[in-house]
């Protein structure tokens, strides 16, 4: 009973849901559930508050220098919570112009939500340069995708790609020209002959009406990757996710899946 | 004659004047805003129409329009005159009427008489797909084995509470940004009632650093019946199963504190992300933790990709419950979903060549009937 | 005056969060308290003035019956959430088991819609999107291959998450080119998000070394 | 050349606060300096920037700010160089927002800052009329009289008792649409199809929009079928506009910052490669 009777819940919830997309006249099914989900919500944050406080209060009663820390955390809690609902009271709305509150957003939660959030151009570049290496040939597609659209963005980003691009040839095949010395024969050919091919691929750089066309290339290059086969990339994931969303989806409205549950 | 010329604005002009459709008239109605008002006239178009007609005029604030044709949509205008007729001021144009419609302004269809014409499609799919979901279920309940092709993820699963094991180290569990409403977040739940599982037997802490707190009333449930199944119910502790706040960076800044001081030997992050995924996933690299990730969010899964160790891509997450159970039936489930992704790949490889077709103008009209029984009008 | 105090409290907090680059810390940890308690507290009370208190007043006073009897039954199933607060361990331990109502109520809505919204706003639209014509008349080289990369992408990329069987041969070689189209997706969209993220890194320095230090104007 | 390889192969492992460290630097050092990088500027700002130029002394724009701090390092540069334009050219400003607080907080910043350096005056030059509920109503409303939906201003006086209404009401004393020369949307989301939709379709009133990088292309359909007469998209509009006034503002000392980290990020990746291949020569 205990599991029967909410799996059985889910069904009804969700097959009414499903009558109502089909009959809009009954009125709109996404803004009901958006109102329920909503409501509901609102009496589980009481749970959410109760986790919070009691695991704090429990840390306070162990003491240490986390007992600081946890009652900072009930402090903070508590101020905004009362200023909110005083300036509610006071201004009619809690950001109201005229509202106090709006001291409390703009240089208490705005710079600590605003730098949490700036802290990702940090963690973007470390990702990069740890993940971009041409390892095998995903990673190299990405590497190369990421980084044509990255310079593609910036004003002079082709240029500074075309740069790269010759120090990266020039480096490697000299390697290969270094190395064929310590070779004889058919190995020292290989590696004279992949050597060159790298200079060869800089060499028409140095005309600069083709250095400047292939810089150029690059915004275009760019913006063809975000249309096509991003775009098909999207679309293809897109239409798998939803179909694993309606198996998924009926497999729990049918009580076949009860992980979420049991 | 220009209507929208106001020649003196003496006269406050009437607001946008309601109308009302019934039993095939137009009952356009506005309210009394200025009492100098000596006269009123009211003007119609069609809608994408700059034709103007006059339809009438009355000194009271309603009037009647009988001479619609079905099939247009209709906007009305109100025109108020002042004392020396010379003086008038016009109102906005009306929403637009149609004969067809209803009371509420929309046009609407019906099939069967009770289903909305324009979402007919959807449920021709949604039974289509209900009927290979049941087909397959009943296969595999009848004791066919379908195959499964490995997801290096998954598997990853166990290999990662194992480490995490060896090295004496909590496991973490973290949740996305939605709520119990979105599938990816029950999926979530599921995968976290296994690893609470297989953390029991290995008696190692899980914290689970909550979000929403529907999500964190599922966790508590999950967690303390996985522990129950793997016949270790005193393992589980109420406290780690924590909320934080609903706010997505507080979020992040609580869950990077919990990784930096925990420093779990496995991190999970599982469900739907927004940017705070890679604030999370590059702190969790850096602690030195094997982190697993799954989540649809498709603007998150570069991120992932680059800073954790295995990926649930997509659609994998939704199949990971199943796949995690080893239970035939639920396993044979996922074969719907694969037969409907090749009746999808025929539609489009169908629907390219006729579109190729009727460049070369073979076949048109054949191409747009097949385009019009794919497309789902009406928001 | 209370803009001075205002600006060294947010270049203060600034400073802290940004400490956390360089390893953890106590003024790192003891910001980062005051940041979950506040905006939890700030979370409740956005949500509360903009979500729910509008719902419910609107539920109150609405003559719609049937708006008025939903909000009743969702009020109701709200209520049963309270049942796994923790004190109903030591009060009520087995009635516990009746807060799964509001987890399957939720979950069955939310599936519910989920499933024929998916269909209606994802699924037929980004099908009718792919019907390309793979050869064209007037069209230059590039978009004739555009056409043709991109119902090959889509078609690719959505076969790679075929499960159900073994992938060898020429399925192996399409399985192959759904992660080359997949993997060039991820790296446009990484490369894509850095300008943004960036920006945003510009906005907090520029706060720093604008509004607080003064050093540029 | 052992030694080099060596070095080279170090290079795979640079620790991550060092990368931190030069991100850091990277966006901060070309804050400090007034240097713009050259660059084409966008068609759709240039005509942006040709409305604001052809209007007259005394015309009245609208400006409407609905965005957020999250926005604002793209936003706010464009709200500042647009307000430069029109108080060198002596319009009058109007501000207001559909943005509930957020939106009011970064368009008074904006305004009160640009207005202290031309010395502009409040009730004189400019009006800060707020926020009000209901964005289409609002936008409908304020089709007959501003006043209303804004009676009062965002400091709560009434918008006739400063002397800046009577000069814009114009001879009939009731200030809408008909006495705004121009329209600008500075939008992080979707109100700006509102404006576009409503007001310029059924006032006829021109419109520019600001919008984020991510935004834009959303928009740029309204500016090919000339709805508007003119966008900006993201910090490289910003910085477009202010290379057309000929000011280094925050957008183009940003956009310098922008292409030191990004050619950051790719050196730092070509020294991450350089090494991955140091080593699978010399194993």
């Amino acid at each position: 009973m205990q599991t029967t009777l909410p799996v059985l819940l889910t069904f009804i919830m969700g097959m009414f849901m499903i009558i109502m997309f089909f009959m809009p006249q009954l009125g709109t099914a996404e803004s009901l559930a958006t109102r329920w989900t909503t409501i509901i919500w609102g009496f589980a944050m009481a749970l959410g508050i109760d986790s919070l406080l009691l695991n704090h209060f429990r840390k306070i009663r162990k003491g240490g220098t986390q007992a600081i820390h946890s009652m900072a955390l009930i402090v903070a809690f508590f101020v905004t919570l009362i200023w909110g609902l005083y300036a509610w009271w006071r201004y009619g709305n809690p950001f109201d112009a005229q509202s106090s509150f709006l001291w409390m957003f703009r240089y208490v939660y705005l710079p600590l939500d605003a730098t949490m959030f700036a802290l990702l151009a940090f963690f973007i570049a470390s990702a990069a340069y740890r993940a971009f290496r041409a390892r095998s040939m995903e990673s190299t597609l990405l590497l190369i995708a990421a980084t044509i659209v990255m310079m593609g963005r910036v004003p002079l980003g082709g240029v500074i790609f075309v740069a790269f691009f010759i120090a990266f040839m020039l480096i490697v095949g000299v390697y290969f020209l270094y190395e064929s010395t310590k070779y004889i024969g058919t190995d020292r050919w290989i590696r004279l002959i992949v050597g060159l091919f790298f200079l060869s691929t800089i060499v028409p750089l140095f005309v600069p009406s083709f250095a400047k066309a292939f810089a150029n290339f690059i915004p275009g290059l760019a913006d063809w990757i975000m249309q096509v086969p991003n775009i098909a990339g999207q679309r293809g994931i897109g239409l798998g996710l939803i179909l694993g969303s309606i198996a998924f989806s009926l497999r729990v409205l049918f009580g076949i899946e009860r992980g979420y549950l049991r | 004659m220009n209507l929208f010329l106001i020649a003196q604005v003496f006269i406050i002009p009437v607001n946008q004047p309601s109308v009302q459709l019934e039993d095939g008239r137009v009952i356009i109605h506005w309210s009394k805003v200025d009492t100098s008002v000596t006269k009123y006239e009211v003007y119609r178009k069609a809608e994408g129409s700059e034709d103007v007609v006059k339809i009438g005029e009355t000194t009271d604030t309603i009037l009647i329009d009988t001479t619609l044709k079905p099939g247009m949509a209709y906007l009305y205008m109100v025109r108020s005159f002042g004392p020396d007729d010379s003086t008038f001021v016009d109102s906005n144009w009306s929403q637009p009427v149609a004969l067809k419609q209803e009371k509420q302004g929309e046009e609407r269809e019906y099939v069967l008489g009770i289903i909305a014409k324009e979402r007919f499609p959807v449920l021709i799919f949604l039974l289509f797909f209900g009927f290979l979901f049941f087909y397959y279920y009943n296969q595999a309940r009848m004791g066919k084995e379908i195959f499964i092709r490995r997801l290096a993820g998954l598997d990853a699963i166990d290999e990662a509470v194992g480490r995490s094991t060896e090295m004496g180290k909590p496991v973490v569990f973290v949740h996305g940004l939605t709520s119990l409403d979105d599938p990816n977040t029950i999926s979530a739940v599921a995968i976290l009632k296994y690893i609470a599982k297989k953390v029991a037997m290995y008696e190692i802490d899980l914290i689970v650093p909550n979000y929403d707190p529907l999500v964190l009333l599922a966790s508590k449930e999950a967690v303390k019946e996985g522990m129950l199944e793997a016949g270790r119910p005193d393992v589980y502790k109420e406290e780690n199963i924590m909320f934080l706040t609903t706010q997505q960076f507080g979020y992040a800044a609580g869950v990077n504190g919990i990784l930096v001081r925990e420093k779990p030997g496995a991190t999970f992050f599982m469900g739907y992300f927004y940017a705070e995924s890679l604030v999370m996933a590059e702190t969790a690299y850096t602690v030195g933790s094997i982190s697993i990730a799954g989540t649809t969010a498709i603007t998150q899964l570069p991120f992932f990709i680059a800073a954790c160790d295995y990926t649930l891509i997509g659609e994998e997450m939704y199949a990971a419950s199943a796949y995690l159970s080893r239970n035939p039936v639920e396993i044979g489930t996922i074969k719907s979903e694969d037969v409907a992704k090749i009746l999808i790949i025929a539609a489009i490889i169908i629907g390219s060549i006729l579109a190729t077709l009727a460049q070369f103008g073979i076949a048109e009209d054949l191409f747009n009937l097949y385009k019009t029984l794919w497309t789902v009008t009406g928001g | 005056m209370m803009d001075i105090i205002g600006v060294w409290l947010a270049a203060f907090l600034t400073l802290a969060i940004m400490s956390f680059l360089f390893g953890d810390n106590p003024v790192y940890k003891f910001v980062e308290h005051i940041f979950v308690g506040a905006s939890a507290a700030f979370g409740i009370i956005v949500m509360f003035n903009q979500a729910i208190w509008p719902y419910l007043y609107e539920g109150f006073t609405t003559t719609d019956a049937f708006l008025k009897i939903t909000t009743y039954i969702a009020i109701f199933i709200g209520i049963l959430t309270l049942f796994r607060l923790e004190i109903m361990n030591y009060v009520a331990p087995n009635l516990t088991w009746i807060s799964r109502f509001p987890i399957a109520f939720v979950t069955g809505v939310g599936t519910g819609i989920g499933i024929v919204t998916g269909i209606h706003g994802f699924v037929f639209p980004q099908i009718v999107a792919t019907f390309l014509p793979l050869l064209e008349k007037h069209a230059s080289a590039i978009e004739i291959a555009s056409n043709l990369i991109l119902v090959l992408g889509v078609l690719a990329s959505l076969y790679y998450f075929y499960f159900s069987m073994e992938q060898r041969g020429i399925l192996k070689g399409i399985t192959r080119l759904g992660m080359v189209i997949i993997m060039i997706t991820f790296g446009a969209a990484f490369g894509y998000t850095v300008m943004a993220r960036v920006s945003l890194l510009i906005g907090r320095i520029y706060f720093l070394i604008s509004d607080w230090l003064h050093l540029v104007r | 050349m052992n030694r080099i390889w060596t070095i080279i192969e170090k290079f795979g492992s640079i620790d991550r606060r060092i990368i931190y460290a030069l991100v850091f630097l990277a966006t901060a050092i070309p804050l400090f300096f007034n240097v713009r990088i050259p660059m084409p500027v966008s068609p759709e700002v240039k005509s942006a920037y040709e409305a604001m130029d052809k209007l007259k002394p005394g015309d009245v724009i609208l400006i409407s700010t609905d965005y957020g701090p999250s926005s604002a390092p793209e936003t706010q540069p464009m709200l500042e160089a647009l307000l430069t334009h029109a108080f060198r050219k002596d319009l009058k400003v109007l501000l207001m927002t559909h943005w509930r607080f957020e939106g009011l907080i970064m368009g008074v910043e904006g305004l009160d800052k640009i207005a202290r350096k031309f010395n502009k005056k409040y009730g004189e030059d400019y009006i800060v009329l707020g926020y009000r509920p209901g964005v289409t109503a609002v936008m409908i409303g304020m089709a007959q009289d501003f006043r209303n939906i804004f009676a009062t201003d965002n400091e709560g006086k009434s918008i006739e008792s400063y002397p800046m209404y009577k000069e814009i009401a114009g001879p009939d004393g009731i200030l809408n649409y008909k006495d705004v020369a121009l329209i600008i949307g500075l939008e992080a989301g979707a109100i700006g199809n509102a404006w576009i939709m409503i007001v310029n379709a059924r006032y006829g009133v021109p419109i520019i929009i600001g919008t984020t990088a991510v935004s834009a292309p959303d928009y740029f359909p309204f500016y090919q079928s000339k709805q508007l007469l003119g966008m900006l998209g993201g910090l490289k509009g910003a910085a477009d506009y202010e290379q057309l006034l000929n000011i280094t503002g925050f957008a183009s000392r940003g956009m310098v910052s922008q292409l030191a980290v990004h050619a950051l990020i790719i050196i730092l990746i070509f020294l991450g490669n350089l090494s991955d291949i140091a080593r699978r020569f010399r194993s």
